[in-house]
């Protein structure tokens, strides 16, 4: 009770101090206060995480009824990846915003929002009242949308804040309608409410009232068809924003959905199945469009929609595992989802800062135009290549570990099975597999085209690496993202009070063979050990044998062609162009090309401009079409005063006389009836 | 009587229907108030004299007389020409304002009610529409007004009808006349004139959302 | 007795203020009506429930809705006088205007007090007749024109009114009374001729809706609105909207008893849906931020209408959400003169970055919208989300539905503006004589925003009483 | 512990003979069976020229490639012996680990900002992307044949009784093959022998590699190939004691060899945009054995 007062005081002391400070103390004050307000809760959420959950009641107002608030392992799995992110994304925002520092006003905004945006995160995920749930909900919403508008002199940033806000607000709609619908049946707001709504009401209502949810939360975390709003928000924003939106904010639609999946007994199976087709298209589509993006921070955008369906296939398996009682599928299942939104936050927030380097750097992010930026950036590209690894799910770092888990989880289903399920199973393993392809693919792009070969554009002299104090934070993503790849058990040790929220009830099926992919996961640090000894020796024997011998450096060797250095290598386009010839009939990219004819081409250029289909058919056909309505209505306000006076006649008349003429018509009919 | 009076009344508007000067709505609407100054003193016996006498000053002076003479000198003054343009030919007009009646009377035929003179409901109501179509269907925004005062008039019938049980009703019919002529009339048909040299709806439409 | 003394006072300091042509007592003049507007709604307190000069009694609509009229007088007096002193006028203009809104505060006072149809009639024409003076207070051609617009429809929604009151009193002389007030009427709900009551409820409502600003007499509103200086603007789009909503609901608590309960909802229901409607339309169309407020306010009394039609906690929401617009809406307004001064135009496309020239009020803006938007931590949204509780729990789920879906394209239009306004720069605009605007001007704004979210996520309990008790006369 | 001495073993001749039977069929006399072997060790007695353009990711790719190699060796088991190490779902770690060393082949080819190399680097990474999901669908339909989720159990517990399970096992071996020709990209996918650049996958990609880098690079190459014919033999040699496990296992990895060389002397290389859809029917493919394990199991309600 007192810490949680004294953390709202702190928070409204800060803001009054930011008010009131010059620009560097904001920053300052903004950092320490994160640091404050995460270390304190972090603590707490380790007690619950690993002894007891930590509970307390505030009596609120007669409209909303008591507000519990309540941190059980689930929260504080979620809390603690909250406070890492933001506090690594404090630390490396500050010194990211060191070039902004003349905008004082912006800065103010911007610090006070990201005070809030913590606040309503740590909030959203222990408060256990529907209806603080959706002020908060909605407090993060803004405050987002304020830290995304940081830029707000580009016209597109705006755009894409204003898609968002709708969004958001969408998806504020689908939650509000669900708690509307459990305080109808139950009067009561709070979350036990919705326990006790599935008690008692049907399956089928259970199902609906789920999927209400599920819509709201999949707005949030980005589901296709729900995912438009990602790929304009997360470029528009400040680098350590978009680390941050990426990082947690969308992690907290998943947060919601199985806050709600342990609240809401139901039929697991088909929610199970569900969701496990929803995040397999999701993570298919997702990565199948970040492959063909050429801006860097879209591309990481798209992939958040890719780890948002990975993170989803877990949660189906688990689904589907409490429906079929296959305790092993429901904990691999769940552990893998969970651990995979701690790893996704993790090296989805490093990639994006690093990105945040070049940006700042280069002062672009368009691939077509950077390049060799390792020999300039070594840090910032080493840590890049060490995120790429993880977010395509490659030993040793964590990646691999909770793609593991699922794909476990995924294999175990084949005990427990008849046809349905296990052409499922088939299709979810070769999307998953597929998923890890098109990533490699697309990250050995961005990689390559990004940091390694020769500068395309940009002169590589005007490059320089970035202060130490802004890659402190990626220093220790890194380091969290290495222990989880090679002591994985931790966590799994740590997942267990979380992931038995949802298994506790059900007992082990004794009659199924037990497949332990978790007991794996002790092999694996000898493994990857054994992998970086290994890699170390050749490396060394290869310094000892090659010492005594001649080292030559020369051009690259160019097949007998003269070596034309940047202008000839691969680009992005290029690099995945076979890849979009195959995947055409799904993609939407419009090509800007010019043929060559003549015998001497002068200055010829192309260029791809990728788009996405379901946001033409979602989004721009839709809002085309209210226009359209909209025009049709224009007359209305037409400036003639005798137009004004008819409505109002239209109006009486129409309510005295319709009834009688409704009367008459049913009297006709009824006559006619007769006849 | 008071029925020829009120058919005398419905014929008036039959005549407005099918006018084309101003003048002839100037002197309608005279008529009118002398049709109601008939009206008023057959219809409300019993009530204080002194009220009465009240309501039949109004009537007489006010509608029969202040109200005409005034457009008349406006229309002077701002040199409206003499054409009522109508959006619609007259004949329609006239074919409508009928209808009107017509459904009136069928309205009036479904009351079950004692109380009520079933002719003074029709009129006022006929009444009402007719002035709502004139505002609706004519260009000069004098003509609005003086649909505005005819809306009026019947709105006074229907208060005469239940005059004798609450006769401040009739004198709230007053001050709504009073309110209506001094506000409109007086204050802004005059600074239309100044302002807007042709009186016309056409320049009165600039505040508009598309 | 206080409230005769208190009307006189009132007309007597209109009278004072439109003869007086001296600047230092005329603004004594307007403190003291100040003054004066803040000891009634006091003493009004006191006199909870006590009816006073036969036609006017203190019950708890006219009680929370005085106290939202007089916190709002107080800024609106405030900015009048900044916005007078700013544009140098006439000493006629000047006394013109003040005796005008005094007028105008005084007769909604009365009108929402009033327990007697007829004299919320006789005070809704005065709102008329004064309202007319502040929109024509720039003596413009546009302004003109607004003013006759104005003028001319509430005469007639006036008159829809009379005919109307008319049709009541026939239908309460089968009841065999004649008097005229609504607790008589109440008395009598059961013998009133459901024929005559029909017309009256249909001609009261169409002529209230002008006030109220909704389908199908709006219309006007929104000029008089765009016309009118800010701060009286502010007052038309607010209180004088209340206004009406009272004139209805008062009327509306008689009809629920009676077997026409349906037929009114109904009717409500479409009245209602069809401003949201419109509303709509013209938000995602309009480029003068002044006209773009005013249909917001358009879409706000939709939802009204749709919690009372709703009924069950649709009442409570209903009221709720009248006030809190009341007091959102107006700060909106007062924001929007500053903004106003800045850029010297309303057009959306000639207006931008407000956040860089004047942040305080820039973030009153914002405030506004996502107030406006009833978005949390908004107080509207604690009112529009019973309203659409009481929707679905009334199983309206389809208008629901539409509704929402409708609200959402709101949102869209009304951020995609605000937003330009606060955040995009603007070509070709000249920096050097943009003013500075003095923060502490939107000190008030500020209080009726807090206002607005305090009372609706943590409503005191006797704000919460008086509105229980206001929507008891209601069915259940 | 036997597995992977007996990979080494093989790995030593596997590409000699490919190159014997290749020049057999084409009528040479050809190159000793050892001389694959003496080129890896006459580059890791040169020295190397490296780029200016590339970078250190060039200078430790190779060293990496090479020790993923190692690394999947390490699970594949002889018949019911296990490997160094066994565990469930081993196979996914055996999938993903070669793609780690994949990834950095493509980093480093791009490392060197030749176009070349990029081509080469890109159909790398977009072919073998096609050639996984038939991996797993192969192997978990054994999986479900067998109920297990580790090679080694899988292919101990592996008894191909029936004889559509024979045809199981022929498919599965067919896909085997298939595979290891993409991953080690031989004919028909890509032409090692091939003289224009264009045309190359993966010896385009290291065509900058020289001296011990380019030595791993040719032995992880060799590596591979035992190790998919180890995977290839354990399908058959599953139950079988020692004695029979053991020549029936060299007999199995020399026929496979062979078979390369046949396909590469008497096939023609695809067109390069159609070998997606060649990889594709792999997954089909495995699908159908998927589908016949179904079958056997009688889950077919």
């Amino acid at each position: 009770m007192a810490l949680i007062n004294v953390i709202i005081v702190i928070l409204l002391l800060t803001i009054i101090l930011i008010l009131s400070v010059n620009t560097v103390s904001k920053g300052i004050i903004t950092l320490s206060t994160t640091i404050i307000i995460g270390l304190s809760t972090s603590f707490i959420a380790f007690k619950a995480l690993l002894t007891s959950s930590y509970e307390i009641v505030f009596s609120g107002t007669l409209l909303f009824g008591t507000v519990p608030v309540k941190i059980d392992a689930l929260s504080a799995w979620f809390i603690l990846t909250i406070n890492f992110t933001i506090i690594t994304g404090a630390v490396y925002g500050f010194n990211y915003m060191k070039k902004y520092r003349e905008r004082k006003n912006d800065i103010t905004l911007h610090c006070i929002a990201f005070i809030l945006v913590h606040f309503a995160l740590l909030g959203i995920c222990s408060v256990q009242n529907g209806f603080i749930f959706l002020l908060l909900w909605e407090m993060m919403a803004i405050s987002v949308f304020i830290l995304v508008i940081f830029e707000h002199e580009k016209p597109d940033t705006i755009k894409a804040g204003v898609n968002y806000l709708v969004q958001s607000h969408i998806s504020i709609v689908f939650l509000m309608l669900g708690f509307i619908y459990v305080a109808y049946k139950t009067q009561s707001y709070g979350f036990d409410a919705i326990a006790d709504f599935s008690d008692h009401q049907s399956t089928l209502a259970g199902t609906a009232l789920f999927l209400c949810f599920f819509a709201g939360f999949a707005i949030k975390a980005g589901f296709v068809p729900f995912h438009t709003w990602l790929p304009y928000a997360h470029p528009a924003a400040p680098t350590h924003v978009s680390g941050i939106m990426s990082g947690v904010v969308i992690k907290i639609g998943i947060y919601g959905i199985l806050r709600m999946l342990i609240l809401i007994k139901t039929d697991y199976t088909t929610i199970g199945y569900f969701i496990l087709f929803v995040s397999i298209f999701t993570g298919i589509y997702g990565v199948m469009l970040a492959t063909i993006q050429h801006d860097l921070k879209k591309l990481l955008a798209y992939h958040s929609i890719e780890n948002i369906g990975i993170i989803g296939i877990g949660i189906g398996i688990g689904c589907i595992g409490l429906g079929a009682t296959n305790k092993w599928m429901a904990i691999l299942g769940f552990s893998g989802a969970l651990l995979h939104t701690l790893n996704h936050s993790l090296f989805k927030s490093l990639l994006f800062y690093s990105t945040g380097n070049v940006l700042q750097a280069a002062h672009t992010v368009n691939m077509e135009r950077l390049g060799g930026i390792i020999k300039k950036m070594p840090r910032t590209s080493i840590l890049f290549l060490i995120a790429a690894i993880a977010i395509c799910g490659l030993p040793p770092l964590n990646g691999f570990i909770s793609e593991f888990l699922i794909l476990g989880g995924l294999y175990n289903w084949l005990y427990s099975a008849n046809l349905i399920s296990l052409v499922t199973i088939v299709f979810s393993i070769g999307g998953l597999v597929l998923i890890g392809g098109l990533a490699i693919l697309c990250f050995s792009k961005a990689f390559s085209i990004v940091f390694l070969g020769n500068a395309r554009c940009i002169p590589p002299d005007e490059i320089h690496e970035t202060g130490f104090w802004q890659l402190f934070p990626m220093y220790m993503t890194v380091s969290v993202m290495i222990i989880i790849g090679l002591f994985p058990s931790l966590f799994l040790d740590a997942l267990q009070r979380p992931v038995n929220l949802f298994t506790h009830h059900i007992v082990f099926n004794m009659n199924l063979i037990k497949v332990g992919a978790i007991d794996s996961l002790q092999t694996f640090n000898l493994l990857f050990m054994g992998l970086f000894m290994f890699v170390l020796g050749l490396l060394l024997l290869k310094k000892l044998i090659s010492n005594k011998k001649i080292i030559k450096t020369g051009p690259t060797w160019g097949c007998g062609y003269n070596p034309a250095g940047s202008k000839l290598q691969y680009t992005a386009a290029s690099f995945v162009r076979s890849y979009s010839k195959l995947a055409k009939p799904l993609l939407d990219i419009e090509k800007k090309e010019v043929e060559i004819d003549e015998v001497f081409p002068s200055g010829k250029h192309y260029e791809t401009d990728p788009y996405d289909k379901i946001e033409r058919l979602l989004i721009d056909k839709p809002l085309k079409l209210i226009n359209k309505i909209a025009d049709l209505f224009l007359f209305l306000q037409n400036g003639k005063l005798q137009m004004y006076i008819l409505y109002g006649i239209i109006f009486i008349t129409a309510v005295l006389c319709l009834p009688l003429i409704i009367d008459k018509i049913i009297a006709i009919l009824h006559f006619l009836n007769n006849l | 009587m008071t029925n020829v009076l009120l058919i005398l009344f419905i014929i008036s508007l039959l005549y407005v229907a099918i006018a084309n000067r101003i003048i002839t709505y100037v002197r309608v609407l005279a008529i009118q108030g002398f049709i109601l100054f008939g009206v008023t003193f057959l219809q409300l016996q019993d009530i204080q004299t002194w009220n009465l006498v009240l309501i039949l000053l109004e009537t007489i002076v006010f509608k029969a007389l202040a109200v005409p003479i005034f457009l008349g000198y406006l229309i002077k003054r701002n040199k409206i020409t003499r054409e009522t343009e109508p959006y619609l030919p007259h004949f329609i007009s006239l074919i409508i304002i009928t209808i009107i009646v017509v459904v009136t009377v069928l309205l009036a035929n479904s009351i079950q009610d004692t109380h009520l003179d079933k002719i003074f409901f029709i009129v006022s109501l006929s009444t009402l529409f007719t002035g709502l179509y004139f505002i609706a269907s004519r260009k000069k925004i004098i003509t609005h007004v003086m649909g505005y005062l005819m809306i009026e008039n019947g709105v006074f019938v229907l208060s005469l009808a239940v005059g004798n049980e609450m006769p401040n009703l009739v004198n709230l019919g007053i001050m709504l006349d009073v309110f209506a002529s001094v506000l409109i009339l007086g204050i802004f048909l005059n600074k239309i004139g100044d302002v807007f040299k042709d009186v016309d709806v056409d320049q009165l439409s600039n505040l508009k959302d598309y | 007795m206080m409230t005769g003394i208190y009307l006189i006072c009132a007309f007597l300091i209109a009278g004072l203020l439109f003869v007086n042509r001296n600047t230092i007592i005329n603004n004594t003049l307007v403190i003291l009506f100040g003054l004066l507007q803040t000891g009634f709604t006091i003493y009004a307190g006191f006199e909870y429930k006590n009816s006073v000069l036969v036609y006017f009694t203190f019950d708890s609509l006219g009680l929370l809705l005085l106290f939202t009229l007089s916190i709002i007088t107080i800024p609106a007096l405030l900015h009048s006088y900044l916005y007078i002193k700013r544009h140098d006028e006439t000493p006629q203009s000047i006394a013109l205007y003040f005796s005008a809104i005094v007028l105008l505060i005084t007769s909604i006072t009365a009108a929402y007090l009033a327990n007697h149809i007829a004299v919320i009639w006789i005070f809704t024409e005065m709102t008329t007749l004064s309202a007319s003076v502040l929109i024509y207070h720039h003596r413009n051609k546009l302004a003109l024109e607004g003013t006759w617009k104005y003028v001319f429809i509430c005469a007639i929604s006036i008159t829809f009114v009379f005919i109307g009151i008319l049709f009541l009193s026939l239908s309460l002389q089968n009841a065999g009374s004649n008097d005229l007030s609504f607790a008589n009427l109440m008395a009598y709900k059961d013998q009133l001729n459901p024929f005559w009551l029909r017309l009256a409820f249909l001609f009261i409502f169409t002529g209230f809706t002008a006030k109220l600003g909704l389908v199908p007499m709006y219309t006007a509103g929104i000029d008089a609105k765009d016309k009118a200086p800010a701060p009286a603007g502010a007052l038309l789009a607010s209180v004088l909207m209340n206004l009406g909503f009272v004139g209805i609901f008062r009327f509306y608590a008689i009809i629920a008893h009676t077997s026409l309960f349906h037929w009114a909802n109904l009717i409500i229901f479409i009245a209602a849906f069809l401003s949201i409607f419109v509303a709509t339309v013209y938000m995602t169309k309009v480029t003068n931020i002044k006209r773009m407020l005013a249909y917001s306010g358009i879409e706000h009394m939709g939802i009204v209408m749709l919690g009372i039609a709703a009924g069950g906690i649709g009442y409570y929401a209903a009221i709720l959400h009248i006030i809190l617009h009341a007091f959102i809406k107006s700060s909106l307004f007062f924001q929007f003169n500053q903004l106003y001064r800045t850029f010297q135009s309303k057009s959306i496309n000639h207006v931008g970055n407000y956040f860089k020239y004047n942040p305080t009020g820039a973030i009153v803006l914002l405030f506004g919208f996502i107030s406006a938007t009833a978005m949390p931590p908004s107080g509207l949204f604690v009112s529009e989300f019973l309203i659409f509780r009481s929707l679905f729990e009334g199983s309206y789920i389809i208008l629901l539905v539409v509704v929402l879906l409708l609200l959402t394209i709101v949102i869209w239009a009304f951020g995609k503006n605000i937003l330009k306004i606060l955040f995009l720069p603007v070509q070709g605009l000249n920096e050097i004589n943009i003013p500075k605007i003095n923060p502490w001007e939107s000190l008030s704004q500020y209080i009726l925003l807090f206002t607005a979210i305090w009372l609706g996520l943590n409503p005191p309990s006797v704000f919460v009483h008086l509105i229980q008790d206001a929507v008891k006369i209601l069915p259940n | 512990m036997l597995s992977i001495i007996l990979i080494l073993f093989c790995s030593l001749f596997f590409t000699g003979i490919i190159l014997r039977t290749k020049s057999i069929t084409s009528g040479r006399k050809g190159p000793g069976i050892m001389q694959p072997l003496r080129d890896v060790i006459r580059l890791f007695k040169k020295g190397a020229v490296y780029s200016e353009t590339t970078s250190i990711i060039f200078q430790i790719a190779p060293a990496i490639y090479f020790s993923t190699v190692i690394m999947a060796c390490l699970v594949i088991p002889f018949g019911s012996y296990k490997g160094i190490v066994s565990f469930d779902g081993d196979f996914i770690f055996f999938a993903y680990i070669l793609a780690l060393g994949k990834f950095f082949s493509i980093i480093s080819a791009m490392d060197t900002g030749s176009s070349f190399e990029g081509m080469g680097a890109s159909r790398e990474a977009l072919y073998s992307m096609f050639a996984e999901p038939a991996f797993f669908i192969l192997i978990g339909s054994f999986a479900l044949f067998t109920g297990k989720t580790s090679f080694n159990e899988i292919f101990s517990t592996l008894h191909l009784g029936s004889s559509i399970t024979y045809m199981l096992g022929g498919m599965a071996s067919f896909v085997m093959i298939m595979i290891a020709l993409i991953e080690n990209s031989r004919m028909p996918v890509d032409d090692p022998k091939t003289h224009l650049e264009l045309t190359m996958i993966h010896e385009v990609m290291v065509l900058d590699n020289s001296g011990f880098d380019l030595g791993l690079i040719l032995s992880a190459g060799y590596l591979k190939f035992a190790m998919y014919g180890a995977i290839i033999a354990d399908f058959f040699i599953g139950g079988l004691s020692l004695m029979y496990a053991l020549p029936l296992f060299l007999l199995i990895q020399t026929l496979f060899a062979v078979t390369v060389g046949m396909i590469e002397s008497f096939m023609a290389r695809f067109r390069m945009n159609h070998n997606p859809q060649f990889i594709l029917v792999l997954s089909s493919v495995s699908f159908l054995i998927f589908l016949g394990v179904l079958l056997v199991l009688e889950k077919f309600i």
